[in-house]
């Protein structure tokens, strides 16, 4: 087992890591930008350096301070959260050229999956459906033009390295094509440095749905369930739940089986999710792998009693798995609500600042985890999560209920939050019914528009 | 001290930012308070209602702590007294329906005289001026529920 | 259902009563005393309405004010929470008058479980162990020197009326016994405003283990596991913990099975909870019945996913029991840390006064109930439970390392507390092995004792 | 003691930040407070330091948030600058063992000459004096670890 651990991030995750791994008996090192100087993380660290000013590539993405910190606080092992370097296939190499094990997939693995027309490609070959688009980025805008023919309207154009919904633009017929084909290939240079995208058909009224996997390192998997992330706004997910209301225990397996062959077929290790749009008629399609832990963990873990990122950790010191896949149960139903700094009555505008005063919710099947404190700052830096509300019920009923009661009890002030809005969207009478797909936030928007 | 000391006195509160002055005579005792009252720490304060539910109209706003309820809601002259609910229940001017009500504002109260009935637990409990004076302000509707420590009356020493 | 509830207590379970109604869709009528007008019960529930001065026994016990309250307010039902009016059959038999559902047994049940000799001869009838001891209450020192003698020191004496540790003494010779028998009745006397007292025998190195049952009016009751209790200073518990690491599968069906009996005997309705001594060779015997909810009743509701508050509104309601003895399943393992403002250096003197500061811990597995905030005042008025932190985990083992972590970033400055306290019982060697027994923190604090 | 000599007291109060003044005559009992009233807010400062683990000697209070760490540590001279460190890693004031230091105490340098080196990633990176002027001290012993933004020299400027 490790002895001590550096924890490549910031904000809530690196608190989650932070906590797994005192739970564990590990050492931590926290790395920090000097405007996260009194951030929870640097706190509750056992050694903490500060890596750089406050701007990221300066310091949460640097990876020269953060290897020269870890070896010369002599850890085993670093942990990358999400975001910053989680899924950056250099950064793993370099962790193993210094001996210092990164927590998650290979750096080879990482690189077949993160570049999303390839897993595509490797998911196809394995027999799991894909939805139909270019093979590969698209090398030019009449390459575009012919597929985006040959599939039908509307079409989606993607960032191949990218993610969170950063360089993406639907297109709904040929003349809008050359465009957003162009606008999305600026989009991805600018968030990932990186112009390549790719086009795929846009299914309708589909559901994000998405399959938790863990894979030790002596070929054992095992998928825990679904989340249904569907409720997106701009393509980022603002709440999520598990299990899907409308996933039966049938797709749950069909789903849950081909993640594992997909993962099994790149020989895939750690803790990952696959992505799949699930249509009408219960038809799946595979749409990316995420080769990282992701910030809706928690609702697995609320209905399966299992500790994602500390299996994450177990899995890199050579654990095996200690499950089968049939031992594992689903207890219950858990949401997740994303409590953003945003301003919902300004077109979810980010609104850093300081928190006046700030007080979170407790009691039975509430779980909050969140960096933020009454004075605390939240920085325009990095992104605007104030924290996650998970709510766990019997039912979904129940889980609904006490994250409604949970989010009125919230207390966050000095900023605007989205704190509000999630009680929109709980007590909407589709959202109750489960009856929601990827449209539901934009819809709501559109039915909340004062005339 | 006649009234156009005291009256001098008050100008210099009202004039200056000294916020509280007690005072007592022959024994000589004196507090003097400046600063600026209440300004102390985020506490949460309360209100007895229930967090709004949400609009439907996107009515999108954190929710804040609201300012502290003051007993009586505002400051009596020094001559003035509250009469309070020992008691909670419901509230009545008159011993009966359609009967006179037990005092008029205006009317002079010795200290005993029933003022109202709070009606708790289906007991009738009378409730007694505690001093001399008149009867300046009654501030609860008849047949209002009242709980601990409500102001009933503003009463005037005479 | 209720379509409104009156909670009859303040702190964290009045907090606790209003999360239960708002997840249920019931609306809320809080009462407080004149020191409470800034609590957080006050401020959740739909209504608030002032009772009285601080003192309890003019506010939260006073009868008249508090029924008055309900009948202006126009509640259907009182929830009383613990302590306070919780275990009054005179307060219960008023509701009835009032046509006001009483949330617990009926006034006849409660009156023949509080008298505690009345209870054991109640369970002795039905065949369940109780504890060899004076016959109901003592008559003279006469007969307490009688009974002590024919049944061996050393012995214990007992408020009749009482609880928590209140009106007890441990006599080891007959020298000691006269003082002893009068101080318990003075002790029961100033606590009760009863002085009746009885003798039992004293098990020693005996573990408490309670059960926890649910009885709906229709003659339905399941036990939902144990909760061990042994960790107790002058007999207040201050850690508990479900399941009991030392009773086994067998253990805990005879355990569970007897508490139904003894309950079903008296026709028990709502949730109770019947307290055993358990000793060495795992031979039981009956102490006393709860009619109540108990202050540690979330570790119950960690293990098992049910909400007994909720259980216990539904059933007063005259709702049927949703599952059968064998649908009741425990998963994991759940600890509960007393967080009292006590300073453990001065004899655990309660110590009330402002928190400066206070954040909560969160992340997996831990849930706090707690009715504190940063800026709140501890009131010398009432009990010194700050709040209750709960943890969860797989085993006994993540339990513990998730309640270390979380006492480690709980923050309450402004006033000592029992957090550093609990870290001490919980890196104890024979804690983590499970091997303690209800003189455990008595022999901790010897050992703690400065040279 | 006459309005008068109130008023004074109270006009005291008014042009100084003395805030509360109590007072009793013959048995004289004084209280005179000074400083703005309870104006503070509580946050949590941090130092990068773990939760004290619990003594086994019973020592038990509760956890308190510390005082903020400052860069550096005080307050330099107008004429002094801190050089700080740009790059995590190890910091070493000689070009190898045994050699000598790059710069002495006392020592007038130049902008551009190497102060010291940082090793990070088997890489040694040399850090020059960004001014004209004097080493007044060396904050970092040899071969200790250094941080981000972490002071390694003060300069005085000629």
């Amino acid at each position: 087992m490790f002895g001590k651990i550096l924890v490549a991030n910031r904000g809530e995750i690196a608190l989650r890591v932070i906590r797994a791994c005192k739970e564990l008996g590990i050492e931590t090192v926290a790395i920090y930008s000097e405007a996260d100087q009194n951030a929870l993380h640097v706190r509750y660290a056992d050694e903490a350096v500060c890596v750089g000013p406050a701007a990221p590539g300066k310091s949460y993405l640097n990876i020269i301070n953060i290897i020269s910190t870890a070896t010369i606080a002599g850890v085993d092992a670093i942990h990358p959260g999400y975001g910053f370097l989680a899924e950056n296939p250099r950064f793993v190499e370099i962790c193993e050229t210094h001996n210092i094990k990164f927590i998650g997939p290979s750096a080879q693995v990482m690189e077949k999956m993160g570049d999303k027309s390839r897993a595509k490609r490797i998911m196809r070959e394995q027999g799991i459906p894909v939805i139909p688009g270019s093979d590969g980025p698209l090398t030019s805008v009449e390459e575009a033009e012919e597929v985006a023919a040959a599939i039908g309207y509307p079409v989606i154009i993607k960032a191949s390295a990218g993610g969170g919904g950063r360089g993406m633009r639907v297109v709904s017929s040929p003349a809008e094509l050359k465009q957003a084909v162009q606008t999305a290939q600026m989009e991805a240079e600018a968030a990932f440095g990186e112009p390549a995208v790719y086009l795929e058909k846009y299914l309708e009224e589909p559901r994000h749905i998405e399959i938790q996997v863990l894979f030790d390192e002596h070929g054992n998997g095992v998928y825990l369930g679904e989340r249904d992330c569907s409720l997106q706004r701009r393509h980022q997910k603002i709440l999520e739940e598990a299990p899907s209301p409308r996933v039966t225990p049938e797709l749950r397996k069909a789903l849950g089986e081909a993640a594992i062959k997909g993962a099994r077929a790149v020989g895939y290790t750690n803790a990952g999710t696959v992505e799949f749009l699930v249509d009408k008629d219960d038809r799946f399609y595979f749409m990316e792998m995420n080769t990282r832990i992701q910030v809706e963990h928690p609702v697995t873990e609320m209905i399966t009693g299992i500790d994602l990122v500390k299996q994450q950790i177990l899995i890199a010191a050579g654990e095996k798995l200690p499950w089968r896949q049939e031992e594992i149960t689903l207890r219950g139903h858990a949401l997740e609500c994303r409590i953003n700094a945003e301003d919902p009555e300004k077109n979810f505008l980010p609104h850093p600042g300081p928190i006046d005063f700030y007080h979170a919710p407790g009691g039975p099947g509430i779980r909050v985890d969140s960096a933020a404190y009454s004075g605390c700052v939240i920085s325009p830096y990095y992104d605007s999560l104030v924290g996650k509300l998970i709510a766990w019920g019997e039912t979904r009923e129940e889980a609904i209920a006490r994250m409604i009661r949970a989010l009125e009890e919230y207390e966050i002030v000095g900023i605007p939050s989205t704190i509000l809005f999630h009680l929109e969207i709980l007590y909407h009478p589709d959202f109750l019914k489960g009856e929601f797909t990827t449209d539901f936030i934009n819809n709501l928007l559109n039915e909340l528009q004062p005339e | 001290m006649n009234i156009k000391e005291i009256k001098e006195l008050m100008q210099m509160l009202v004039e200056t930012d000294i916020t509280e002055l007690n005072l007592e005579s022959d024994g000589t005792k004196i507090v003097i308070k400046k600063g600026v009252p209440g300004v102390v720490q985020p506490v949460v304060t309360v209100t007895p209602t229930a967090s709004p539910a949400p609009a439907a109209t996107g009515n999108v706003a954190p929710p804040a702590p609201n300012p502290p309820q003051e007993k009586g809601g505002r400051t009596l002259a020094s001559n003035q007294e509250y009469v309070c609910a020992e008691i909670v229940g419901t509230f009545y001017r008159a011993p009966g329906p359609g009967e006179a009500p037990f005092v008029q504002v205006g009317e002079m109260v010795e200290p005993g005289k029933t003022l109202c009935i709070i009606e708790a637990m289906k007991v009738m409990n009378e409730i007694e001026s505690p001093l001399r004076g008149k009867v300046v302000e009654v501030l609860v509707d008849d047949a209002e529920p009242v709980e601990y420590g409500q102001p009933l009356f503003i009463i005037e020493k005479i």
